[in-house]
């Protein structure tokens, strides 16, 4: 097969005649190529004002959901199903607006994103732990290595029981769905990294004589770091979706946490209002993403593996 | 210090061509020149070896070639040949063995399994590593990893061979067969070669031209035809003789570099 | 709550934590609570609540500790005292009586036009689903726990079988209120069959209020002071009906986001009736259908029903006095 | 830090003493040195009777087992609740045995694991291709990247209204809840794989001329796929918990499946039996992560990651 | 063909002590005798050069001496002292810095911050690549990173330095200036010093002891000590005679085996 690249050249054939020939001092040079270095990888850069950065990286977004809309509105043009069925993007939009201008609705999402990220975070640092110690020690890993996901195909709901009895009607229990439901996953994702560590690192390490923590430290969580951050990623979509369930365990009147209101709405077949909570839970998990992604670019970036 | 413009004696069909090539890598305070203004044509047939300091562009210049990275100006032109690039690390796929490495490239053109299985033997024969063939590239040694990167650049018919420092890992013996076996086949199948390395000996036992860039900018500063006849063998009078000639070449370079 | 023992001596614990459901079948509870009237009877004794979105997870509330009371519908308390073997908990009043019946499409006009039609209850062995298979078993037509037969029952939570009817997935539902008011009004369903009707008075026990044996024991004054409280709450609603709808209504608002629809609101209020008879021969009705169709092992009640606080109360109230007898 | 080996060493100075001194043919010394590797290595070598392999990976298992069942039935004992809140072992594996002396419990398995490998398998086929699209093509990444994880964090149970919408009450309802609630972790896995193929292979890729298929037939899927391997664990997860929920339903007259069983279960306030089912869940997960582990084993051994 | 017992005519310590030492990879059909019954002794303060062929299981005397891997038979004995081995791929840290992959081992070992950020940068003067502190491993040519990692090994300040070919992708200038540097360090700080190398001059520039290999099984076939007087260079021709001695006896044993 011919290799072919048309872009590089394409770009530079054009570029070439504007270059002034001979130039004596480098300095000039290489300003002027990194003139042209901007223009060339213009698309690509990461120049450029912060507004047309976020354009750049928003603009498919909004088009995904012009899409969405557009295609959901002519469904219900064509009248499918009966409106309180399925109602129509401006109904629903017309709703989410109004449920998001009660101070209520705010306070909710406070209460879930906090027991939310405290769940998380307990997660985070069990799972770690758990991972750490179970790719550490081979017993330990025949013992409970499968059980991690064993748990983790528990529906949240059959941990109830379980909960209750140890934590009563607190936010304790809540906590112990969400993170019995996250852990595992971030567990997981460290071992799997852990494992694949190439072996000349590995061996670099003893070789720098990194044992016992240091080794974690400097060593092992570095380079299982990508593999850890999907297994995060992965940990906070299953602690999301069991804290949904878990808020239904103990409701505390007053603010009304997100999962309880998503049930209602349920309960009482509101279907704009259940879309509008559709709605609300994506955008959560979608924000959530950009920061992961945002971690997760920076560490190739720093790796080295952006660009071709 | 002028560019000096390469220009070759030979008459053929020129297969590559850099035409004031540079490549910069990064951009604003972290920029950094590797390649400025390089010129360079290298004809159909030739076997041109590329020497200089240790990060002054030789492996830039090669990916350059080899379409992998993109020229920031300049024009460059391979006429859409087949290339094939030897790298410096051997970069074998770990989840293949060493004959399915072999094999990769013929597999992607499609060539039947029985020949290609044949045509995997031969060439691990060619570089010396026969029976190694079922085993996995974490169970080689360096130079063994090398001579199988070797193996699969060669199973890729290529037209154009870039390689870049090939031989660094071998012991001197090993390195004079491959010399041989590399001569024989660059002839038979009239390949067009660039070849990057570090002993100036080895370049000039090989090579139709040997050129020298300077480092940081990267430029092409002397570009030695070498004109003993064929076949040549390393520890020759003649080969160390120029060889001599182009090391002092080198040193100077180097030596104003340093300051 | 029942371990804080403060008082003790006098039977009357620190707080008493109570449950119950964010569901207008649960009204007295949600006007007591709303109104204050648990409270104002229980004087020092702090009431704390805890509402839940069924029943089982209310029982198993209840077991662990985690609360004292519970308003709760007369299956998984039936539920409750079989694995318990009699020693969890007691019945000591009534609360809602009526308010459930199937609803199906039109074109569906009588039980024959059932046969092999999708009908659907909120889950195996409750309340609804034993109703509606005693139904179908006194009309002649089979079903069996799998969802074979002539009639196909399926188990659904409320919500999707709302929404399943509401786009003719199922052909019908045996749903208790507001969901039977909703596909009535909002998916154009028909009452088939008011349950009302299957039972001597028209009545028949909804949602009653149960208390761990334990707490009983330990506190009975406590639990006197609950049943006054609810005899309070469940007077409100007879003497200022629309006062009590608001204030039930506001307090779903409060708990869930969103006030019921007052059309809804009124037509679940008037298929209701609150009453504190515990009305426990529909009880022991429920649990010999529930034994006819397979769905409850054979269970001896006796003794699930302490109503003995709570006639002491009616009568101090010149209100007349409630039985735990099969037939009234 | 001074590096100690003692295993190395120890195990080899008691060796040395039994080892003949100078040997002319070197085949009869390889001969006894492979006896020497056997023994040093005992401990880890692969050899052995399939049944000494079995129990050396089993009794760290039944070691752990037996430990929960003793601390379990210790707390029975001491009675912290009532044993129909808690009942003890005993009361729990009668029940468990009666249970899968049953037909219909297999049945049940039977139609679960059915429903269970078809809809993995779909989530499989949808994840693998939306991660290999979404990871090529850039403006699909901006666009629907995030939402990959976004709809990851939705609960199952908010998919129902669009199921019946969609399927009716129908087996694909069923289906369709799996493959929304495991697709996302399939491409998530896919993609962060992708990701972080080290720049090396890709630019070998580019040079042996590989593009499209070919790409990812070669390189791609056989360079990403420990990671990809392990988001399929996390699929795997996902869409056991989906289809727990989701077999809640549509019910299909002849068999009641796993998911209606345990909610039964529960709504019964059967302890014993709902940990029964607990058990069923675990004992089926884990099964299943054995078979992704024997999987991931495989492929390290092919990468040279096994062993120091 | 005998095993022959080296036998330095040193006389300090023994640092390092082999006793017929045989490593073995894999087992049953798959089993490859890497080395057999070595024997060797490195005395305190040496400079041991190993030369062999390509494969014939130099990086694996080495991984052993470093207790990377378990010896198969024999005797190994380093008495707990520091090794710090520089990998024949320079295996730097990606998510670490130039200078952070310098520092990492003075990091381990608790030095204070100002002290390791001046010590990196004197050793990364040292392998002449100043101001490269702050760039990534992969923004670096392939020389380059060997450099670094070769500051890295000397950060390590063990008592005993094993080196895997850490010259191999340098041209001859840079090298010759790593060789001066390297002679000095070992000088100044005692350091003992195991070294590969393909390259036979380098080996007799730098080495009291030059120790040839042979290949499949690797044993120890000659002992060369080199006696001419330090400073030495690389083409004087006391170092280019015994180095084409040296060459002569490894192409007399590579034939053998080729046969
Ligand atoms: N991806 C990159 N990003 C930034 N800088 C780079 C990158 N690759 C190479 N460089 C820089 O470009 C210069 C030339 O590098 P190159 O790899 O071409 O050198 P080289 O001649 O091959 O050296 P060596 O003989 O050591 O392999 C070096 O200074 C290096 O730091
Ligand atoms: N992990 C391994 N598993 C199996 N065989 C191995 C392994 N490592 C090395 N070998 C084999 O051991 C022999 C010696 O390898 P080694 O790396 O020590 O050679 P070397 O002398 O360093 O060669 P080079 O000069 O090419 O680096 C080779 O035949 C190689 O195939
Ligand atoms: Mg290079
Ligand atoms: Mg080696």
């Amino acid at each position: 097969m011919p290799i072919k690249y048309p872009s590089a050249r394409a770009g530079l054939e054009g570029v070439t005649g504007s270059l002034p020939a001979p130039v004596e001092k480098p300095d000039a040079a290489k300003d002027r190529i990194t003139g042209l270095d901007a223009l060339e990888l213009g698309g690509k850069s990461e120049k450029g004002s912060l507004g047309k950065r976020f354009w750049r990286s928003a603009w498919p977004k909004l088009l995904a959901i012009g899409i969405v809309v557009l295609v959901w509105q002519i469904v219900v043009w064509a009248e499918w199903k009966p409106v309180y069925v399925l109602p129509g993007p401006a109904t629903v939009f017309e709703d989410l607006g109004t449920l998001i201008k009660t101070g209520d609705f705010w306070d909710g999402v406070r209460v879930t994103m906090l027991r939310a990220v405290t769940g998380f975070g307990l997660a985070v640092l069990i799972g770690t732990i758990v991972g750490a110690a179970v790719s550490r020690f081979t017993p330990l890993r025949a013992a409970i290595g499968s059980l991690i996901t064993g748990l983790q195909t528990m529906p949240s709901i059959m941990w109830f029981p379980l909960a209750i009895l140890l934590f009563q009607l607190s936010e304790s229990a809540i906590l112990f769905v969400v993170v019995i439901g996250a852990a595992p996953s971030v567990a997981n994702g460290l071992i799997s990294g852990i494992d694949y560590v190439p072996r000349t690192w590995l061996r670099v390490g003893q070789v720098l004589g990194m044992t016992g923590f240091a080794k974690y430290r400097h060593l092992i969580l570095p380079a299982s770091l990508p593999s850890f951050i999907s297994g995060l990623k992965q940990g906070w979509a299953f602690s999301w979706r069991s804290l949904m369930a878990g808020e239904l365990l103990v409701i505390v009147p007053g603010a009304l946490s997100i999962g309880v209101r998503m049930q209602q709405a349920r309960d009482l077949n509101e279907s704009s209002l259940v879309i509008s909570f559709i709605i609300v839970v994506l955008v959560i998990g979608i924000l959530i993403d950009v920061l992961f992604n945002a971690a997760d670019n920076a560490l190739r970036k720093r790796w080295g593996l952006t660009g071709s | 210090m002028t560019t000096v413009e390469a220009d070759p004696v030979q008459t053929g069909q020129a297969v590559v061509s850099l035409d004031s090539v540079s490549k910069q890598y990064g951009s604003g305070s972290n920029a950094l020149l590797a390649l400025d203004k390089v010129s360079l044509t290298v004809r159909k047939g030739e076997f041109v070896c590329l020497l200089g300091a240790s990060g002054c562009g030789k492996s830039t210049l090669l990916s350059l070639i080899a379409g992998l990275d993109k020229i920031s100006a300049g024009t460059l032109d391979i006429g859409g040949r087949h290339v094939s690039l030897m790298f410096q690390e051997a970069a074998l796929f770990p989840w293949l063995s060493v004959s399915g490495n072999v094999e990769l490239p013929m597999r992607l053109r499609g060539v039947a399994r029985a020949e290609r299985k044949q045509r995997a033997e031969e060439l691990l024969d060619i570089v010396r590593l026969k029976g190694f063939g079922d085993k996995r590239p974490h169970e080689l040694s360096g130079g063994m990893r090398q001579r199988v990167a070797l193996a699969r650049a060669l199973a890729q018919n290529a037209d154009i061979l870039l390689m870049d420092e090939p031989f660094g890992a071998l012991d001197a013996m090993t390195r004079d067969i491959l010399h041989d076996e590399l001569e024989r086949i660059w002839r038979e199948q009239e390949l067009t070669v660039v070849f990057v390395t570090h002993n100036v000996r080895e370049a000039v036992r090989l090579g139709d031209r040997v050129i020298l860039l300077s480092s940081r900018p990267g430029r092409v500063i002397e570009d030695f035809p070498v004109t003993h006849e064929r076949p040549r063998r390393i520890d020759s009078p003649e080969v160390a003789g120029q060889a001599a000639e182009i090391t002092d070449r080198l040193r100077a370079e180097v030596a104003r570099h340093a300051n | 709550g029942g371990d804080d023992d403060k008082g003790s001596a006098s039977g009357e614990a620190g707080a008493i934590r109570l449950g119950y459901f964010p569901n207008i079948t649960h009204a007295p509870a949600l006007i007591g609570v709303k109104n204050g009237l648990f409270q104002q009877a229980l004087g020092s004794t702090k009431l704390e609540t805890k509402t839940f979105n069924a029943g089982p997870a209310a029982i198993e509330a209840l077991f662990s500790g985690a609360i004292d009371a519970t308003y709760i519908g007369p299956n998984p308390a039936i539920n409750g005292w079989a694995t318990s073997k009699g020693t969890a908990l007691k019945i000591i009043a009534g609360s809602t009586s009526g308010g459930a019946g199937l609803v199906v499409r039109q074109g569906i006009n009588s039980v024959a036009d059932l046969k092999g039609k999708k009908i659907a209850t909120p889950q195996l062995g409750n309340t609804q689903d034993v109703a509606l298979r005693a139904y179908l078993k006194s009309n002649g037509l089979n079903a069996d726990q799998q969802g074979g037969g002539d009639v196909s029952v399926l188990p659904q939570d409320n919500a999707t079988a709302v929404q399943a009817f509401a786009q003719g997935a199922i052909d019908g539902a045996w749903v208790p209120e507001p969901n039977l008011s909703r596909m009535v009004l909002e998916s154009k369903g028909k009452i088939l069959v008011n349950e009302k009707d299957l039972w001597p008075n028209g009545q028949f026990v909804t949602t009653h209020l149960i208390v761990t044996q334990e707490f009983l024991k330990k506190y009975p004054a406590t639990v006197k002071k609950l049943l006054q409280g609810h005899i309070a709450a469940v007077k409100y609603i007879s003497t200022d009906n629309a006062g009590a709808q608001k204030a039930a209504n506001e307090q779903l608002a409060a708990l869930s986001g969103k006030p019921l629809k007052d059309e809804i609101l009124a037509s679940a209020f008037k298929n209701l009736q609150f009453t504190n008879d515990p009305i426990a021969s529909s009880l022991y009705a429920s649990a010999q259908h529930a034994e006819d169709v397979g769905l409850l092992k054979p269970v001896d009640l006796k003794g699930i029903y302490d109503l003995g606080p709570l006639n002491e109360l009616l009568k101090a109230d010149g209100q007349p006095a409630v039985s735990d007898a099969a037939a009234s």
